[in-house]
C-alpha cells in the first residue's frame, strides 16, 4: 500500500495526516483518495505537483506509484 | 518642454541676442545632462535651446597670478584633468568629479550645476566656500555676483530672462590657503549628495588658521554659506574642540528636508560630520602649501 | 551518474557561442527590431495609487493626427477566468487582464489604462495628454499591517481569504492562509534551553534588469501574428496572450529576442497583448518599450514582507523547535511566494519540529513577480539572522552550529518528501575552510553567515539537433539564454556526441519551430534543457550508429561510438561523424535527434556565504569587504558562468540588503522610479566576490548538474544583515540596511 | 516639426541623417540609422547602456541631441574590433565570462575602450569607479573588472 501524506491544508478536509492507499499508477491513486475523502477537491489535486519517493514530478498523471511508495502533495513550484 | 528649436551660437552677443528675441520658453545649455532630462519629462511644452558649447570662450579657462577665469561650459571630465587648478582648487576639483557618472563628467559642466541650481549641486558649496565670483552677462551689459547670492531658491538663480553666465572667477589662493569638499552618499557613486560641504581654511606660518569659509549643500534650498561655522575655526590651530564646534554650528544652520534621499535629522547630523572632515582634509592641504 | 567520470568537454569555460554578437552589438534585443510601416505605442498609467475611474473618454486623443490606434481594457475578448501558468505559480486570466490594461479601478501608481498607438512615439505621448478621465481618488493600502487590519480599505470586494477552516463570510485583503507542520512545536519549544525570536521587514525590491521591457508585433488580417519580445519564455507569453485575445496558438507566433536580464521579471506579459490589439485596430505593426520608470512602477517587483521567527535550541546546539509566520505583499492582485517563502525557510535544518504559517495580502502596488528564488530570500533573512543570534548565545561558531543542525540525504522537509542527496554539509564544510573565514576582522568590521536553499525544478524542454552534411550542426532549443546557456548546451551536445563544441551551433527556436518548453526560470535551463539536449544527442549518436551499422552490413549493437567516431567491432573500418553525415542522403537521408522530455529529478541546490563589512560609525555607511559564496553546483558545465551566478546573486542579495527599496509617498505615490534613487549597486561599491563551487551530484542528470541560478540570491541578505549586527552590536531587524538605518541603530533609534 | 539635416561622423564614416530637434543622439543612433549595439537602460544617464564617445570623450548617447553631433566625432561600439577581429578588449570579456545576458557589455566595451586610452594602468579601484557609470545586473562585477584589468595588461604588453 502507497502512504500518502496530506499537506496542512489538505488536512482540513481529510482531518488524517496520512493514509495508506492501493493503486498502480497516480490517477488510481487519485480516485482511491477522493472517493476516501470526498471533500478534496479532485480536479485541483489534478492541478497539482506530487513528490513520489522524494522525487518531485510537476505532470504525475500517468505516473507509476509502487506498494511501498510515499508519496506528497504540493502546489507548482516555480521560479524566477 | 519639447526642444523644439536649436541653436549654437558662436559668440556671447550671438547668444545674449537669442535668448532676449524668443516668444517661446528659452533655455541655454551647457552639457545638457540636466536640462534634455527635465525636457524629457514634460514633452508637452515648446522649448527652444541655446547651445553655448560652440562659443570658444565659454569652453576655455585661464589661471595667473588672479586666479581662476573659467568659461562654464567646459566638461568637468576636462576640468578635473587641469593638473594646474588641481594644485590651487583641490575642492573644487573634487566637487566636479563627484558630479554623476564618468559619462556624465563627459558633458556636464560647472556653470550648469551652477545654473541648474539645485540645492544639492555639488560644485555649488566647493564654489562658494572659496570666495567664487559670478560674471553675468545680458543685453544691458555684465555684472559680478558672488556665488552665495546667485542661487536663490530650488532650481532658481538671480540671472533675469536674457541673461547668461559668461564666466566662473576665483582669486588666487595665497600659500597656507586650500579648500576641501565632501559630500554623503548611500552607494560610493552615481547618488545624488544627501549633504554637502565644502571648507577652505588659511594657515599662517603658526599654523593658526586666519581666515575660513564653510558651506554646506542639500541641507537647505540653496547652499548655505555659513559664516558663523567658519568663526569657530578662526584664530584656532584647528584643534578638535574647535573643528567640533564648526561642525556643531553648520548642523544647526542646516535646515533640510526629508525626502527619499534622507530624513531632516539624518541630513543635519551628516553635514556636520562633513564638516569636520573635510576641515582637516583642508587643513592638512594648507599646510602643505605652506 | 558516477562521481568519477571523466569528462573531455564538460567542466571547461570555453567561449560562448552567442559571444561574438554581444561584445560587438550585433546582438538583438527586445526593442531592436524595427519593421516596415511600424508605428508606437505607448501607455497612460494611473497618477493615483488605488482609485476609481469615474469617466473615461479617449475622442480627443483618437483624433490627434498620426494617431492610429487606442486600446483599453473593453478590447480584450471576454475572458473567463481561468489560472494562467506564470513564473509565480498562478495568475488568473481576468488578474492579468486587469493587470496589463486596469478595468474600473486602478490599484497602483502607474497601473496601466489606456495604451495609443501613433506614427511617433513623441506623437503618442502628446496623445495621452489628451484622454480625458476622471478618477474617484481611495485611500490607498502599502503594507500588509495595514491591509490585514480591521476596517482597512479592502482592494477586491470580491477576494475572500483561502485557506481557512471556515469559509470566510466578509472580503479581505488576506488572499489565502497556508501552512506547513511537522512535529510538534510547543514540545519543540519545551525541550529548548534557548529561545530567540524577531521580527523582521524587507522591503519592496525590484530585479532591475538593465533592458526594459520591449516587444515588436504584427497582427496580420489572416490571424497570423507575430510577437517579438524579450521574455524569459516565449511560450507562456503565447500562452498568455492567445488566451487574453481568444487567439488560436498556432497562429501567433513569438520570437525571443535576446534577454537583456529577467531575474523573474520576464515571465509574464505586460506589453505584448496591448500592442497585439494597436496592431490589430491600426493594421501596422507595432513597437512599445517601457521607460525605466514604467519598468519601476508597473512590473513586478518582489515581494515586501513582515516576518516572526522563533528558534529554540538545547545547550548542546540541537535544533528543537522552529517557528515562523510570514506575510507576504502580492501587489495589486493575489500571488506572492509566500507559499515559497514558507516551504524554503526552515529547511535548511534537519529539525523534528516545525510550524510555519504564511499570508498572501493584496495592497496597492504593482503586482509582485517572480525574482530570483521567488519568496526565499526574505525567508531566509529572518531565519539565518536568529541562527546567527543563537550561536552566539550558545556560545558556538555560526558554521559549527550549521553543521550539527544541516539538512542532509534522508532529512523530512516540511513540505513532504525527504532530501535524496544534497551538498549543504560540503558547502558549509568548504566555507568553513576557506581562507575567508580564517581572515581576522579589523576594527569597525562584522562578519556574517548564512545559508540558503532552493528546489530548482525541471519541467517540460524540447530540443532537435539537426546535422549538416559537413557534420556541423545546430542545435534548437526553446529556452531562452539569459546568462549563457547556449554555452552550456553546446558543451553537453558535444559531450554525449564526442566532438568539439565548437562544430555544433545552439539557437534558441521560436514558437513554431521547436516544441512546447517552459521558461527560462527556476534554475531549470542547464538541468532540465540540458536533459533534452542530451537526449537529442543521444538520439543522433543512435542514429549514427545505425548509418554506420548498414553502411558495414552490421547491426548496431555491433557498433561502438567513441569520440565522435564509429567503430565497427566486428571489423577494422571506422566513420567518423563527419563522414556519416556526409553519406546521409545514401544511407536514408539527413540526420536529426530529438529531445522532447518532461524533467524530473531536479536537484536542491545549497548555498552558504560569507560577507565582512565595515561599518563607518559617524555616518552609518557599510562597505562590503570581503565577500565569499559557495555554493552546489552539482557539476558545474561551464565553470566560470557557474562563478557568475553565485557573484551576480550575491551583488543582487547585497544591493537588496543595503540600499535598494521602494520609496512611497503617503498617498502610495512610488517616489524612486528610476536607477538614481532605487540604488542598485555600482562597479565601485564592492570588493571581488570569491566564488567556491562545491560539486555533489544530482544523480538525476547524465551530467550530475543541479542548477544554480537561484540559491545565491538567498544567504545574502542575513549574510550581510548579520554582519552588520556583528560590528554595529545591534540587533538587525529590517532592511535595507541604509546609512540612516545602520545609523539610527548605532544612537538607539532603531 | 521640420527635421534638421545633421553632417556629422560616425565611427570615422561620414553619416548624415534627418531629426527633430528634441531627438536624442540615443534615438538617432537606434532608430533613424539602425544602429542598435548602443542600448536604452534609462534614457537619464543612470546606467551607462548607451556609452558612446563625443569627439573622444565618453558620454551617454541620452544625454545627447541629435543636433549636437553636427561637425563631432562620434564613436560607438559598431566602431570597435573589425568586421573579423575582435579588440583585445572584447576578447576578454568573452575570455573572462564578463557577460551574462550581455545588455550592458557593448557600453561597458566601449567605456573600458575610453578608460584604456586614458589610463592604460588602472587599479582595480580605478577600474571600478571609472565603470561605476555603467550598471551590470547579472555580474555583481567581478568577472568584468577582471577583463579589463587583464585588458590593460595584455595591452601594455603589445605596446
Amino acid at each position: 500500500m502507497a502512504r500518502v501524506t496530506f499537506s496542512s491544508t489538505q488536512q482540513q478536509f481529510t482531518v488524517d495526516a496520512e493514509c495508506e492507499v492501493d493503486a498502480g499508477n497516480y490517477r488510481e491513486l487519485i480516485a482511491a483518495i477522493t472517493s476516501r475523502y470526498p471533500a478534496l477537491d479532485r480536479a485541483e489535486l489534478l492541478q497539482m505537483a506530487v513528490a513520489i519517493d522524494g522525487e518531485i514530478i510537476h505532470e504525475p498523471l500517468l505516473e507509476l506509484v509502487d506498494s511501498d511508495s510515499e508519496i506528497h502533495f504540493f502546489h507548482f513550484i516555480a521560479g524566477g | 518642454m519639447a526642444v523644439v528649436d536649436y541653436n549654437a551660437p558662436q559668440s556671447v552677443q550671438e547668444a545674449v541676442a537669442l535668448l532676449s528675441g524668443s516668444d517661446i520658453k528659452t533655455k541655454v545649455m551647457a552639457g545638457g545632462t540636466d536640462l534634455i532630462i527635465q525636457s524629457k519629462s514634460q514633452a508637452v511644452e515648446p522649448l527652444r535651446v541655446v547651445d553655448l558649447k560652440h562659443i570658444a570662450e565659454m569652453m576655455s579657462y585661464s589661471l595667473d597670478d588672479g586666479g581662476l577665469s573659467l568659461g562654464p561650459c567646459m566638461c568637468c571630465a576636462e576640468f578635473t584633468a587641469l593638473h594646474d587648478v588641481e594644485m590651487l582648487y583641490p575642492g573644487l576639483v573634487e566637487a566636479a568629479y563627484l558630479i554623476g557618472s564618468t559619462q556624465v563628467q563627459g558633458r556636464a559642466s560647472i556653470g550648469g550645476n551652477l545654473c541648474n541650481s539645485s540645492p544639492a549641486a555639488d560644485t555649488i558649496p566647493a564654489l562658494i566656500a572659496i570666495g567664487a565670483k559670478c560674471l553675468i552677462v545680458g543685453a544691458g551689459g555684465e555684472r559680478t555676483v558672488a556665488v552665495e547670492d546667485f542661487v536663490t531658491g530650488v532650481g532658481r538663480n538671480c540671472m533675469q530672462p536674457g541673461e547668461l553666465l559668461q564666466r566662473i572667477l576665483v582669486a588666487r589662493p595665497a600659500p597656507g590657503s586650500r579648500d576641501a569638499y565632501l559630500r554623503f552618499i548611500p552607494r560610493t557613486e552615481m547618488d545624488i549628495a544627501v549633504a554637502g560641504a565644502g571648507v577652505s581654511v588659511t594657515l599662517d606660518s603658526q599654523g593658526v588658521c586666519t581666515a575660513a569659509r564653510i558651506a554646506i549643500g542639500a541641507v537647505a534650498q540653496t547652499a548655505l554659506l555659513v559664516a558663523s561655522a567658519a568663526d569657530a575655526l578662526v584664530g584656532t590651530k584647528l584643534d578638535e574642540a574647535s573643528v567640533a564646534k564648526a561642525a556643531a554650528v553648520a548642523s544647526a544652520a542646516a535646515s533640510p528636508i526629508t525626502d527619499r534621499r534622507g530624513t531632516i535629522e539624518f541630513r543635519r547630523h551628516i553635514v556636520g560630520v562633513l564638516v569636520k572632515r573635510a576641515t582637516l582634509i583642508a587643513k592638512e592641504r594648507a599646510q602643505a602649501s605652506l | 551518474m558516477s562521481e568519477a567520470r571523466e569528462f573531455k568537454y564538460i567542466g571547461q569555460s570555453t567561449i560562448r557561442p552567442d559571444g561574438f554578437d554581444k561584445v560587438t552589438g550585433r546582438a538583438n534585443y527586445g526593442a531592436d527590431l524595427s519593421l516596415p510601416g511600424m508605428i508606437w505605442g505607448k501607455i497612460l498609467r494611473s497618477p493615483h495609487a488605488h482609485a476609481i475611474i469615474k469617466r473615461l473618454d479617449t475622442s480627443r486623443a483618437e483624433a490627434f493626427p498620426g494617431v492610429l490606434a487606442v486600446a483599453t481594457h473593453s478590447d480584450f475578448p471576454s475572458v473567463t477566468d481561468q489560472a494562467i501558468e506564470s513564473g509565480e505559480g498562478s495568475l488568473t486570466l481576468l488578474d492579468l487582464a486587469r493587470n496589463v490594461l486596469a478595468k474600473d479601478k486602478v490599484l497602483y501608481h502607474g497601473h496601466a489604462i489606456v495604451a495609443i498607438a501613433a506614427k511617433t512615439s513623441a506623437i503618442a505621448e502628446q496623445a495621452l495628454a489628451l484622454i480625458d478621465i476622471e478618477y474617484e481618488v481611495l485611500k490607498p493600502v502599502m503594507d500588509v499591517r495595514e491591509a490585514m487590519a480591521a476596517g482597512a480599505p479592502i482592494l477586491h470586494p470580491d477576494m475572500f481569504t483561502q485557506g481557512l477552516a471556515e469559509k470566510p463570510t466578509t472580503a479581505s485583503n488576506v488572499a489565502t492562509r497556508l501552512e506547513y507542520k511537522m512535529g510538534d512545536i510547543e514540545a519543540g519549544f519545551k525541550d529548548a534551553d534557548v529561545v530567540v525570536e524577531r521580527e523582521f521587514y524587507t522591503p519592496t525590491a525590484h530585479q532591475g534588469y538593465i533592458e526594459p521591457h520591449a516587444c515588436t508585433v504584427r497582427f496580420e488580417k489572416d490571424g497570423q501574428s507575430m510577437i517579438w519580445c524579450s521574455t524569459q519564455g516565449h511560450f507562456d507569453v503565447r500562452a498568455s496572450t492567445a488566451k487574453l485575445l481568444a487567439m488560436d496558438l498556432g497562429k501567433l507566433k513569438v520570437i525571443a529576442s535576446e534577454i537583456g536580464g529577467g531575474f523573474g521579471g520576464k515571465t509574464t506579459v505586460y506589453l505584448e497583448p496591448v500592442a497585439l490589439i494597436l496592431s490589430r485596430k491600426s493594421g501596422r505593426p507595432v513597437k512599445m518599450i517601457m521607460d525605466r520608470d514604467e519598468v519601476f512602477k508597473a512590473t513586478g517587483p518582489g515581494s515586501a514582507t513582515r516576518s516572526w521567527v522563533k528558534i529554540g535550541a538545547r545547550k548542546d546546539g540541537t535544533i528543537t523547535a522552529m517557528q515562523g509566520r510570514l506575510a507576504y505583499e502580492a501587489g495589486a492582485f493575489k500571488g506572492s511566494p509566500v507559499m515559497m517563502g514558507c516551504m524554503t525557510a526552515f529547511t535548511p535544518y534537519a529539525v523534528s519540529n516545525m510550524y510555519i504559517e504564511g499570508f498572501d495580502v493584496v495592497v496597492n502596488k504593482a503586482k509582485v513577480a517572480a525574482y530570483r528564488a521567488p519568496g526565499a530570500p526574505q525567508a531566509e533573512f529572518a531565519v539565518e539572522m536568529l541562527v546567527n543570534e543563537l550561536a552566539v548565545k550558545l556560545g558556538r561558531d555560526p558554521i559549527d552550529l550549521r553543521l550539527q543542525n544541516a539538512a542532509q540525504e534522508g532529512t523530512q522537509t516540511i513540505y513532504g518528501p525527504k532530501f535524496k542527496r544534497v551538498g549543504l554539509v560540503e558547502c558549509l564544510e568548504a566555507a568553513r575552510d576557506s581562507k575567508h573565514y580564517q581572515q581576522a576582522l579589523a576594527a569597525n568590521q562584522g562578519r556574517g553567515v548564512a545559508a540558503g536553499f532552493w528546489f530548482n525544478v525541471g519541467g517540460q524542454s524540447s530540443v532537435h539537433i539537426n546535422m549538416n552534411p559537413d557534420g556541423t550542426g545546430t542545435i534548437v532549443e526553446g529556452s531562452p539564454d539569459i546568462g549563457g546557456s547556449r554555452a552550456s548546451m553546446q558543451m553537453m551536445a558535444a559531450e554525449a556526441m564526442g566532438i568539439e563544441p565548437g562544430r555544433l551551433k545552439p539557437i534558441i527556436g521560436d514558437t513554431e519551430n521547436v516544441a512546447f518548453s517552459a521558461g527560462t526560470g527556476g534554475s531549470r535551463t542547464t538541468f532540465a534543457t540540458g536533459m533534452a539536449v542530451i537526449e537529442a544527442a543521444e538520439d543522433v549518436v543512435a542514429q549514427m550508429k545505425q548509418r554506420a551499422a548498414s553502411m558495414w552490413n552490421v547491426t548496431a549493437e555491433q557498433v561502438e561510438w567513441v569520440d565522435g567516431v564509429a567503430l565497427n567491432t566486428a571489423g577494422e573500418d571506422r566513420l567518423s561523424l563527419a563522414e556519416i553525415c556526409a553519406g546521409a542522403d545514401r544511407t536514408g537521408g539527413q540526420i536529426s535527434g530529438r529531445g522532447n522530455i518532461n524533467a524530473r529529478g531536479a536537484g536542491p541546490s545549497f548555498a552558504v556565504h560569507l560577507c565582512d563589512v565595515e561599518v563607518d560609525k559617524d555616518t552609518g555607511k557599510v562597505d562590503v569587504v570581503r565577500y565569499t559564496a559557495v555554493q552546489d553546483a552539482g557539476k558545474a558545465i561551464h565553470p566560470k558562468y557557474v562563478e557568475g551566478q553565485y557573484q551576480g546573486g550575491a551583488v543582487q542579495g547585497i544591493g537588496w540588503a543595503l540600499n535598494e527599496e521602494y520609496i512611497y509617498s503617503a498617498d502610495g505615490l512610488l517616489e524612486n522610479a528610476g536607477f538614481l534613487d532605487y540604488r542598485i549597486p555600482v562597479a565601485s561599491d564592492l570588493p571581488m566576490i570569491d566564488a567556491i563551487i562545491v560539486e555533489v551530484p544530482n544523480n538525476f542528470h547524465p551530467y550530475g548538474v543541479r542548477g544554480v541560478g537561484e540559491s545565491g540570491i538567498i544567504p545574502p541578505l542575513a549574510a550581510v544583515g548579520y554582519a552588520v549586527e556583528n560590528a554595529i552590536g545591534v540587533p538587525v531587524t529590517d532592511l535595507p540596511l541604509s546609512p540612516p538605518r545602520v545609523f539610527n541603530l548605532i544612537q538607539g533609534k532603531g | 516639426m521640420a527635421k534638421l539635416h545633421i553632417t556629422t561622423s560616425i565611427n570615422g564614416e561620414a553619416t548624415e541623417f534627418l531629426c527633430e530637434p528634441h531627438e536624442t543622439l540615443l534615438d538617432v543612433l537606434r532608430n533613424d540609422l539602425q544602429m542598435t549595439g548602443t542600448k536604452e537602460g534609462c534614457g537619464s544617464g543612470d546606467c551607462g547602456a548607451c556609452s558612446v564617445t563625443v569627439d573622444g570623450r565618453l558620454t551617454c548617447a541620452c544625454l545627447v541631441l541629435g543636433v549636437e553631433a553636427a561637425g563631432r566625432e562620434i564613436g560607438t561600439i559598431e566602431g570597435i574590433g573589425s568586421s573579423d577581429k575582435l579588440s583585445v578588449i572584447q576578447e576578454k570579456f568573452l575570455e573572462h565570462a564578463a557577460l551574462q545576458c550581455g545588455i550592458c557589455t557593448p557600453g561597458l566595451v566601449v567605456s573600458t575602450q575610453a578608460l584604456l586610452e586614458q589610463n592604460p594602468n588602472p587599479t582595480e579601484a580605478e577600474a571600478r569607479y571609472f565603470l561605476a557609470g555603467n550598471l551590470c545586473r547579472c555580474t555583481g562585477y567581478d568577472k568584468i573588472i577582471r577583463a579589463v584589468l587583464d585588458a590593460a595588461a595584455t595591452m601594455r604588453g603589445a605596446a
